[in-house]
């Protein structure tokens, strides 16, 4: 219980100077590993960053980004980012040695499962991001791994889609699906044969929201408790701004300050 | 050193600089990031007599150096800002101001009132300019009987500083500020947001969930000076600056051209610590051009 | 092959994309860069009945993605127009526009009767709305009835498409729209510059020798695309949108909020080429959405 | 006389998608060689290029460079850049393999000099940078060579911004002033003894208002024919704006077009 109040404690957030130090570049995305001067602050698995684009016409607005790894001891984060429009194509085009200015830890990570917990963590896309550093987080907890282990379910159109498998598969079994049958076996996330020869009774999902709209439904009929990871338009990301709203049943709440992380049940859909 | 406090009537700023309501929830968000004693103020999120929802998402746009917004007021009213926020927010060492806004006079007139109770408020910034919801906000705004009748209904209850924040959106804002100085107002700010409008090309669709937003950020200084510079010709209260103030020369800029104090927006959302480098970058400036007090700087623009 | 062609009243463009008054010269300045014959029309420089020498240097100041000017309608004259500048340009294979602007209504008056008498200048575009003069200019624009007392009068000298150029510095206005379309304008373009202004920290005065300015460029954007929209659904003429476009997908907006055509303004300082550019992307959209006709994304906005 | 027109017909106006292929930075100052995959267009001495600064926030409008070099061969211009505000800095700051994107040629450059005037090119701080170029325009001309030869008298505050001199003096004489006596001699350009021992009766130049309205009120005093190169501020470039104007006898003329070079017998001071 101690890490718990501890969590609370140091969830402090801080605006750094970041520098990339190293770099890795994939079809339409990039893995930047940050570098920072200062002491990191604790972060939790599911939490983002805001990360400032400078030199972007195009970009006004920081932009929020999971936090894909965290390194304490070198004072390190990593951020897996997808070129989409301006803003990330130019985040992706960053060389090493450039400054980048990020505001972290945002946000509420995800619910660290129990001992006896069977927990699956579907990512599809880019959403796969946020589930190594939780996976890790839940590997490294004061109190003993969940009994079953770490299993990731991504999804992806292609094989190309799917970027760093060894990285996940060092904290857990790894299943995978592709749209088109590249990789893993061909379908959605949902259509996975895990899903019945698997017992699972916590779902951790981030991705495309059709997808975890499947996800959610399949967790419903399942009966299976379900975290999804929102992703939201957002200006402050700070729960300032109250732009990022999600419509939930306790009326409008913002995704970067009660979120990105939100239980289904909590939701609308 | 610099002497860099304001006086205005019933309300005095430790330094010109506030942060502009909407942009900087309750403070509380950004203790984080900035001392908030080293503020002048601090203008909470819009408060209105009761609980709004605000508009459906879509609330925002990215524009050019801008972005537009169509929060709508979401809040839950005035009663739980006092007895949920207030209690929290009472004693920071810096003043804490309620945005009010209201979608007829007696809603207005209601939730000041209450607010004239709260004695760690010094005062209120009456939000007659509000472009993102249908029912009055704006549309006080932008009349001078309309701006009239809210100020001179607020001021009857409320008797502590009474800010009145002006429309953009409007053909002669010094008209504007004019009718709210005679309906008692102790000072004006602006601007409000520009209203605007983004449409995304690929769905034909626009943007945000209401169709116009808010515009606000550094694309607006341009605008928002000069109409800092007219109103502070046009009237003899105090005018407070704002409107894309993005460092402290953009501050500077607002004070030269007449404003006594300034508030940051958006900058914030870029920044969250922007309010407090303001702050600081404003004394270096005077330190560097030998101004002795911040009030020097008020109206000094050279013609 | 996508159909380009935009059909107003006695003024026919090949396709919506034409250049803004002031910032494209005579076109001339922009033959190296653009192929002319593919523009839909050329808004040539504000022309007044005299001569005038503009106002001083500094006339100009950077903002933001964007930029204001005070250049104050320098130019040789109608007389001069006609003489030495319009037989250069008449027989450019697109439209050729005037833009008359004037400080009272008889000069408005006297310079649209001589450029009726032009056979190539199939339209004026009436500038009752520039910033940047002290008589007439935008003080016409900016009332109903100023704007109808001059559309009204030119109107009775000038019988081939009569364009009048609204100024977005009002409180409504859709309404300034309606009084132009009552008094005989064929179509309102929109918007001028927004009034603003630009104080220099360091020497603390006005960057500008008007101390306000227009401005213009991407910044203003999201203003125009609302007022655009706003003002095509009050008018039953058609509109020609302008203020910030910069792009293919900008100009695409316009037409979706409502607008017939579109002009390109301060976009051109930045890339000389981009109004060709613009008249192509726009096809390759169509081509891309399956659009058989531009017209078709008139006022196209799913609500 | 064939020279003559031909210029005046290739003059042409394009816009070159340049790569920066060497970069020599100074103090507070780069050099930058642009190669053009196609063709250069003919430059004159004395004209200008118009740069966009790209993925800069407070460089909406172009930046006007004078042409410091040229290389028809190379398909190459110099630009010699000193870091005023946001914009220069960030063009100083720009790497070899960057894209410049820039319009040019612009404006009218100085007027050739005939074969039997004695020239002094006089160029103060950045100013420096155009002159060279037309040293060279004035060497390679088809007419012979000026019979004096060409000299350049350039002043700084220090000798920090007295850059390039070897450039300077291969294209011929150089003499110097600076402010604080770091290098030639002590004084203003307007200062030098070669005012008193060279014979002259044309000067060109480029600098600083002051420095430019003391050098013509020299050339006034002396009466030697002389052209001055404003930097007037600009939003086009092209003439299409009129926010670039000098008032002069004629009345407001664009810089950009009728300029930058303008004889002082055309000018208000
Ligand atoms: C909590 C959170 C975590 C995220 N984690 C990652 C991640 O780890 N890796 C990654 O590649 N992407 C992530 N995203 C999505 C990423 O923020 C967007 O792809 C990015 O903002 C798009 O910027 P752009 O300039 O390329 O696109 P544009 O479409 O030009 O952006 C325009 C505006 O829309 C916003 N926006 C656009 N797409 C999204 C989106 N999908 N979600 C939220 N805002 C959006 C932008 O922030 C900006 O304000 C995350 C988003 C959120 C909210
Ligand atoms: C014809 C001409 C030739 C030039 N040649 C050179 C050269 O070879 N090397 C060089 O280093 N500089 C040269 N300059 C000056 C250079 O253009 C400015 O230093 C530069 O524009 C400043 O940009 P900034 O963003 O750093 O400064 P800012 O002050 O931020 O610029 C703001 C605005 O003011 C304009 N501006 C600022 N200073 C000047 C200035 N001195 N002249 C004109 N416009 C200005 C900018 O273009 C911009 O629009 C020349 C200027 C002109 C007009
Ligand atoms: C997201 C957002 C919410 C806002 N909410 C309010 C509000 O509740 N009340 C109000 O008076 N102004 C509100 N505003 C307007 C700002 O206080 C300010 O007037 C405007 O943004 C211009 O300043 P800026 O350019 O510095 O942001 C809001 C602005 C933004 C961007
Ligand atoms: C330098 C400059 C000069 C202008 N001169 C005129 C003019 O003479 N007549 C006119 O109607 N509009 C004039 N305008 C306004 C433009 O035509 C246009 O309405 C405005 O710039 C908004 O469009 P933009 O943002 O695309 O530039 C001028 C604008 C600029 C920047
Ligand atoms: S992004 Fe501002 S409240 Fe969530
Ligand atoms: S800069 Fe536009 S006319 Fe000279």
């Amino acid at each position: 219980m101690k890490s718990r109040y501890l969590r609370l404690y140091v969830y402090m957030k801080a605006i750094i100077d970041f520098i990339i130090v190293e770099k890795q570049s994939f079809q339409r995305a990039a893995l930047l590993k940050l570098k920072s001067a200062t002491q990191l602050p604790e972060i939790a698995g599911g939490q983002f960053a805001n990360v400032r684009v400078d030199g972007c016409d195009k970009a006004y607005l920081r932009r929020p980004i999971s936090i894909h790894d965290v390194d304490y001891h070198n004072n390190t984060i990593d951020l897996l980012i997808q070129e989409k429009h301006e803003g990330t194509k130019k985040l992706c085009a960053l060389p090493v040695g450039a400054k980048l200015n990020v505001v972290l830890p945002l946000g509420n990570g995800f619910t660290m499962p129990e001992k006896d917990d069977n927990i699956l963590l579907v990512g599809g896309g880019i959403g796969i991001a946020p589930l190594l550093y939780f996976a890790k987080t839940i590997r490294k907890d004061a109190r003993p791994c969940v009994s079953t282990g770490v299993h990731f379910l991504l999804g992806g159109r292609t094989q190309d889609d799917l970027m760093l498998l060894d990285r996940f598969r060092n904290e857990g079994d790894v299943f995978i699906t592709t749209n088109d049958g590249s990789m893993g076996e061909k379908g959605f996330v949902t259509e996975h044969s895990l899903w019945n020869t698997k017992k699972i009774n916590k779902i951790y999902a981030c991705g495309p929201m059709p997808m975890m709209k499947a996800v959610a439904k399949v967790a419903r009929e399942k009966g299976i408790w379900c975290e999804v990871s929102l992703e939201n338009q957002m200006a402050c990301g700070i729960g300032a701004c109250l732009c990022c709203v999600e419509n939930t049943k306790e009326g409008n709440l913002c995704v970067c300050k009660e979120g990105p992380v939100f239980n289904i049940e909590r939701l609308l859909w | 050193m610099v002497k860099t406090e304001i006086k205005l009537k019933g309300l005095t700023l430790k330094n010109p600089v506030m942060t502009a309501s909407g942009t900087f929830g309750y403070g509380e968000e950004y203790a984080d990031f900035v001392d908030l004693s080293e503020l002048g103020g601090i203008i909470v999120k819009g408060t209105t007599l009761h609980h709004r929802e605000g508009n459906p998402y879509p609330r925002m746009a990215e524009t050019p150096m801008g972005m537009l917004n169509c929060v709508g007021l979401q809040n839950k009213g005035v009663d739980y800002f006092i007895e949920t926020i207030y209690p929290r927010i009472r004693h920071y060492d810096t003043n804490v101001i309620v945005n009010v806004s209201g979608s007829n006079i007696d809603d207005y007139v209601a939730a000041a009132a209450k607010i004239d109770a709260l004695d760690d408020v010094p005062a209120i910034e009456l939000n007659v300019s509000c472009p993102n919801v249908k029912q009055g906000g704006m549309a006080f705004g932008v009349t001078c009987s309309g701006i009239e009748q809210v100020t001179k209904a607020v001021r009857e209850v409320y008797h502590k500083h009474l800010m009145v924040k002006l429309s953009p959106n409007v053909t002669n804002i010094a008209e504007i500020a004019l009718a709210a100085e005679a309906a008692g107002a102790d000072s004006v700010s602006l601007i409000n947001t520009l209203l605007g409008m983004a449409i995304d090309a690929e769905t034909r669709k626009p943007v945000l969930s209401m169709v116009t937003g808010g515009l606000s950020g550094a694309c607006v200084k341009p605008v928002a000076l000069r109409m800092v510079w007219q109103v502070s010709k046009a009237v003899k209260i105090p005018v407070i600056g704002l409107g894309g103030i993005s460092s402290a020369t953009d501050a500077i800029e607002f004070l030269l051209a007449g404003a006594s104090a300034i508030q940051i927006g958006t900058a914030n959302f870029i920044d969250p610590a922007i309010s407090g480098k303001v702050a600081k970058g404003i004394v270096e400036y005077c330190e560097k051009h030998g101004v002795e007090d911040v009030n020097e700087l008020v109206g000094g623009l050279i013609l």
